[in-house]
């Protein structure tokens, strides 16, 4: 399955992108969340799909735009 | 959804002069009694000894146009206001100058009054905007809303 | 009583321009991070099938700067203010015009806002200003505030 | 005793003047409401002496500067 990744502030500064493309195995959001604290440690997030925010068991569907969001600081 | 999404986000400060402007479009609408405005403006905090000399606002864009236009809506639906607008900047912003730019208009000052500051909490909260503290020696941290 | 007793009162509208040049004489004091602004507009109310074209402002004028001088100086008690301005139209005010300029700046949102509206709620209740509401066939009312 | 009189909006508007000059022989504020009233009918209004707002108990001295305020309008 394709999913379209954005990343934004500290998370884009710590992975060094701002979107990727990846084809995973990933079926719901609870699995991709433990796929990124691996690699984002102490930073918490949220997740966006197609620009909704997302819980935990929400099912992906190829070509998702997932965001990942950093604590928001608008203001 | 009653109305096309807007684009909330200006580039760099938000100018004093908007602002009059802004306020100047609203006198034809003569059934007005009442403006809110909040400012939100860049703080040189001091942390750890180095003092924060600019923000650098990023956003994840669509949604979050797409969340203002939620929050916009909510608010109409709860307050009886006469005009709602919404500016934030992307980009640079240096101490001292604008970010954002709420304001409401109503008959009447408590709904302004009330509105505003929801609208304020809410975009605080719910809008995707990331900013990048930038300070003197133009190392940096990230900004997060408490 | 720290300060001088200001004059809060201005021939005729505020214009947006005062507001615009009262916003940016505070992008200097870095120490701010909002604004809260209360504008005061003149309605064109229909009041028995004549519709108000403007109000005519008087006020018994050393009492009122005194009076505005009192709610300043309570506010900045009560809040954590940076700054503070009032500004008050008197002589003749038409629709869709200001009447009055409330400004308050802090660190942080919640004590501009909530000073602000502790102020307006003061001056609406305090002040010694009287309105004569002008109808368009040039017969009047005297408003009262609720 | 001399009072300095002032008045304003409806006030200087149903007696037709704005200030005055009155040589009476009232000594508190109670009693000089009593003598308004009776012009000024239904209008409401309080009373400030050297622009401080006063209760009815408040005794008048020469040359106080009374003022009649009707409702306020401010803002």
């Amino acid at each position: 399955m394709i999913l379209k990744l954005k990343y934004f502030g500290m998370i884009a500064e710590a992975l060094d992108k701002e979107a990727e493309e990846l084809d995973i195995d990933i079926i719901n959001v609870a699995e991709l969340i433990h796929y990124f604290q691996y690699h984002l440690k102490d930073i918490n997030f949220k997740i966006a799909v197609n620009h909704n925010l997302v819980d935990s068991t929400y099912q992906l569907k190829n070509n998702d735009e997932v965001a990942l969001l950093p604590p928001f600081a608008g203001g | 959804m009653t109305e096309k999404i807007k684009n909330v986000f200006v580039d760099g400060p938000i100018t004093p002069e908007k602002i009059a402007t802004s306020i100047a479009h609203h006198q034809v609408k003569t059934n007005i009694g009442a403006h809110d405005i909040f400012l939100g403006q860049v703080r040189a905090d001091e942390i750890e000894g180095k003092m924060v000399q600019a923000i650098d606002y990023s956003s994840y864009e669509e949604m979050a146009n797409k969340v203002f236009h939620e929050i916009r809506e909510s608010a109409f639906t709860k307050f009886d206001l006469t005009c709602m607008h919404i500016y934030h900047s992307k980009g640079i912003v240096k101490a001292g100058e604008i970010c954002l730019f709420v304001f409401t208009s109503s008959a009447h000052r408590k709904e302004a009054m009330d509105a505003c500051r929801y609208l304020v909490e809410e975009i605080k909260e719910k809008a995707p905007v990331f900013g990048k503290e930038i300070f003197e020696d133009d190392t940096h941290q990230w900004k997060v809303n408490r």
